[in-house]
């Protein structure tokens, strides 16, 4: 019982460190953004699981509905949906500014390019 | 209206004059409306912050009481910070000026907008006492800050801000699970209301994760060592006025959201009956180590100072380890100190970087005679960050060296020393090429910057002086918020 | 895909239908699911599908980038406006309440005219957002014409 | 799991196909939980606008991502860390679904009583984002603004712009 209640997190956990495999491990910019987003949506079931009742239904009052499901995570989630992708859209303009400057969007091609230790003058 | 009706005006009038910024054209206006923005921000966080050292003052938005709805909080702690962000913002806008038509030659509003966003979420996220708020802000101003940094004229800049971008936004989901954990368990995101809730369920391994998520979300937004790699980079190829803003606020602000989601939220006995005390001793002991020794292997200043900042947050880092009003008292006013030694630091580096498109320490070479003002205004804050008296550096110091003795780490005192001399030896090489070393054969002769880079320096290293002599705003305000932190005195 | 003459009327009779439902989700989000948010989404995504048909200068032509930035920066604009109309008929920052004389009336027409500035922003930040995006593959074919086998 | 692949799929169109799917679903889940103002934005933003993004950010990089080298073990360590740490709290939530849980007993309840009493607006969702909780939505506003600010003056600047010589700037 225990287990079966506790489904719904389960499943958040790990999608949440799928996501964050994609993160860390993946040279590719894109990659990391579409980790990033898997991550943030895995929080977002976190939230929305936890507002649900079972038995209760869409928090738009009715006649006659007596229990509704938490309308508080709902909302958070919508704002933290349109934050997520506003995140999405600065960091898919700025892999597609680096890939212009520098030709490649693999990170791990970049790191020494990128100047670590900031020695161009003396080349 | 009374001062608390004004209170939420220091955030949203420069968010509100941020969208018309971005509208209006040319290089004087956006500048001009920002100047006004920054301006009205500090007249009121300078009024608010003595009545909130009397007593916190709410203002409920949408009239609605919390927790149902969102308030700002504000009290000595956070209205010190507040009067830190938009004062240090009133002095970077007329210095950024000429060094953004530099460096940003292109349309300046939208530069402008992304600034005042930055500036009104890092102050958002200072005086709102709602855990999601805190969230929503802290976005604003991330996201603004990884574009400023984009602006930056080297290439190098891109890539920074894109893994500013992607370290960025872990942490703040981190800490959005966190808050996710907390409101599961309590049921409230009002950070007063999740105080008096806690201790109920305070036994739970849930909030317990939530405090470890916090903790590891924030860490990575103030840059906590192992957790620093974003911020070299990002500092060091952002334009100079971006790097003094950051260097002077942004982490500041990450460390207030840890000390009052620590100390506010879960509370002492929670905090302690973790190995908080611990890991924060370890990691800002061995950060300041490793950066300072980083910091010695630079080639360039604005990175070598970025190494120092990381250092720097060792020491906040140390102090708010000691959970005690002395420990927290250093760490407060070390978050106000180093913002003026940081600023006035980078902001020296930044003329020079004006006048020579360079920042490489060879290139410093000669410029004690070239530049003298600005290089001496560089010599005088980096006593301050040495810690020499009558600086507000050694103000710090010496508070956090009294808490690290009366709770007996003799280890702390022992690194903390450590610390400066390395200071000494990062900063001095600065020091030594511009004054022992001649100009370079062939270099044209470099002329001193103007007022306007010179007046908002010399303020910031004024103030190094100032607050180093006469404590009683700094240390004052900071012991009444670390007694606020800490739920004793009245 | 823009000859395609099946793929033209469809989206010619689609386009329509859903600017139709992203304004019905606009105003009606107070007694079913939506609201400004999913509102303006929905308004970008059509124009989007307009310019996978008809090429992103048809696009332009009805909404030129100047206008979606100046709507954009408007719609946050509307939405602060309604919250220091409160601070100025003596109430709170968004305080809906001295709006009207009816309280809720008052809430009702506060949460419109805000999902109104909600759903202007998010429309035309989508749409400028895409268009910056899709113009930049247009300019970027020109200056490098060799790129693209890697 | 789609969100497996998705990370494993080295085809970088395929993945963000498989994203859109993978957002789909969520969708689809979120409206099992009863949040359907929450499913109707995902599926337009993470299935809709993200997937457009990416994909015309694809059109001008290369398809297919480079091999992986080996595997990250530093990568592996952190997220198992994570993860055990996550199962460790999660397994101590409350029961999925229960109506005594703490985060149904306070605040909320405010208001689902009152949106409909106070305001005669039967959508909580739109109350609670509008109304008790509108500094947050202000919030949102401005991030999405900001987003475009951001994207704006990233992508305004002209794309062949002369590779700079790094040892002139600083």
């Amino acid at each position: 019982m225990d287990l079966l209640g506790h489904y719904n997190y389960y499943v958040v956990v790990i999608l949440m460190m799928i996501g964050l495999y994609a993160v860390i491990a993946r040279g590719n910019m894109v990659k990391k953004i579409m980790g990033l987003n898997l991550f943030q949506t895995a929080g977002f079931i976190l939230f929305i699981s936890a507002g649900k009742i079972i038995g209760g239904s869409t928090p738009i009052y009715r006649e006659g509905v007596e229990l509704y499901s938490n309308p508080l995570p709902h909302v958070l989630i919508l704002t933290a949906i349109v934050v997520g992708i506003a995140t999405t859209a600065v960091g898919l303009a700025l892999a597609l500014r680096i890939r212009e400057t520098y030709g490649s969007i693999e990170d791990e091609e970049l790191v020494e390019d990128d100047g670590e230790d900031w020695s161009f003058g003396d080349r | 209206m009374s001062i608390v009706d004004w209170m939420p005006f220091s955030v949203l009038l420069p968010l509100i004059a941020a969208p018309v910024c971005a509208l209006l054209p040319g290089r004087m206006l956006p500048w001009l409306l920002t100047l006004i923005a920054v301006l009205a921000s500090a007249v009121i966080s300078a009024l608010v912050l003595p009545q909130a050292v009397q007593a916190p003052l709410s203002y409920h938005f949408g009239n609605w009481p919390p927790p149902i709805g969102i308030e700002y909080r504000v009290d000595a702690v956070n209205g010190l910070l507040a009067l830190l962000i938009s004062m240090m913002a009133l002095v970077i806008v007329p210095w950024m000026r000429q060094s953004v038509n530099q460096e940003v030659p292109q349309r300046q509003g939208p530069f402008y907008a992304l600034f005042l966003l930055a500036m009104s979420g890092l102050m958002g996220i200072t005086l709102t006492g709602d855990a999601f708020n805190v969230f929503v802000f802290l976005e604003i101003s991330s996201l603004s800050t990884y574009a400023l940094v984009a602006h930056g004229t080297r290439r190098g800049a891109l890539l920074s801000a894109f893994r500013y971008l992607i370290m960025g936004t872990l942490g703040a989901t981190f800490y959005l699970i966190g808050v996710g954990l907390l409101y599961i368990m309590t049921g409230t995101l009002n950070m007063a209301d999740m105080a008096e809730r806690i201790p109920e369920v305070a036994d739970t391994r849930a909030v317990r994760a939530a405090f470890v998520f916090i903790m590891v979300g924030l860490g990575l937004k103030l840059a906590l060592f192992p957790l620093h790699r974003w911020l070299p980079g990002a500092y060091s190829n952002a334009p100079s006025a971006i790097t003094v803003f950051l260097a002077a606020t942004a982490t500041k602000v990450a460390v207030y959201v840890m000390l009052r989601m620590v100390f506010s939220v879960f509370g002492v006995e929670f905090a302690l009956s973790m190995p908080y005390e611990e890991f924060f001793l370890v990691l800002g002991g061995i950060g300041i180590l490793y950066a300072s020794v980083q910091a010695i292997g630079q080639r360039t200043a604005k990175r070598m100072l970025a190494y120092s900042s990381v250092a720097q947050i060792g020491y906040i880092a140390l102090a708010v380890g000691f959970v005690s009003i002395d420990g927290l008292t250093a760490g407060l006013v070390h978050l106000f100190n180093h913002a003026l030694m940081k600023g006035a630091l980078f902001m020296a580096v930044g003329a020079v970087v004006y006048r020579l498109g360079s920042n490489r320490i060879e290139d410093f070479a000669g410029l004690g005679r070239e530049m003298p003002w600005t290089m001496l205004g560089f010599t005088l804050a980096t006593l301050s960050m040495i810690g020499v008296p009558l600086t507000a550096g050694f103000i710090s110091k010496w508070v956090l060296l009294q808490a690290a003795i009366a709770d007996g780490h003799w280890i702390v005192v022992g690194v903390v020393a450590v610390g400066s001399m390395l200071a000494v030896v990062y900063l001095g090489r600065i020091i030594e090429a511009a004054y022992l070393r001649p100009a370079p054969e062939g270099r044209a002769p470099v002329r001193e910057v103007g007022l306007w880079f010179q007046l908002p320096m010399w303020v910031l290293v004024l103030a190094n002086f100032w607050f180093g002599i006469d404590t009683s705003l700094t240390l004052g305000t900071a012991t009444r918020g670390a007694e606020v932190l800490l739920g004793v005195g009245p | 895909m823009r000859e395609n003459g099946i793929l033209r009327i469809v989206t010619r009779l689609l386009i329509p239908l859903i600017m139709l439902f992203a304004l019905y989700i606009q105003f009606h989000g107070e007694y079913s699911p939506g609201g400004g948010f999913q509102a303006g989404v929905m308004f970008a995504a059509a124009w989007i599908l307009f310019v996978l048909i008809y090429g992103l200068e048809a696009g332009l032509a009805v909404i030129p980038e100047r206008v979606m930035f100046v709507l954009s920066a408007s719609g946050a604009l509307l939405y602060a406006a309604i919250g220091l109309l409160g601070v100025v008929l003596g109430g709170n920052f968004l305080d809906y309440a001295p709006l009207m004389e009816d309280s809720q009336s008052a809430q009702q027409a506060g949460i419109i005219l805000v999902e109104l500035g909600v759903g202007v922003t998010v429309a035309s930040v989508v749409m400028l957002i895409f268009s910056l995006f899709a113009r930049r593959r247009g300019e970027q074919g020109e200056s490098w014409p060799a790129e693209g086998d890697d | 799991m789609v969100a497996v692949a998705v990370v494993r799929v080295r085809d970088l169109f395929s993945a963000a196909m498989l994203f859109a799917i993978y957002s789909l679903l969520s969708a689809a889940l979120f409206v099992v939980l009863d949040a359907g103002d929450v499913a109707l934005t995902e599926a337009a933003v993470g299935a809709g606008i993200s997937t457009i993004l990416i994909l015309a950010v694809l059109t001008l990089a290369p398809r297919y991502e480079a091999a992986i080298r080996g595997v990250n073990w530093i990568a592996i360590t952190v997220v198992v860390i994570t993860g055990v740490c996550l199962i460790w709290a999660v397994s101590d939530l409350p029961t999925f679904g229960d109506p005594n849980n703490p985060i149904h007993v306070h605040v909320a309840p405010y208001y689902i009583e009152h949106s409909y009493k106070d305001f005669g607006v039967p959508n909580m969702v739109a109350s609670v984002l509008a109304s008790w909780r509108s500094i947050d939505t202000f919030g949102e506003v401005i991030v999405i603004f900001t987003a475009a600010v951001a994207v704006f003056s990233l992508l305004s600047v002209k794309p062949t712009r002369p590779a700079r010589k790094p040892e002139d700037e600083a």
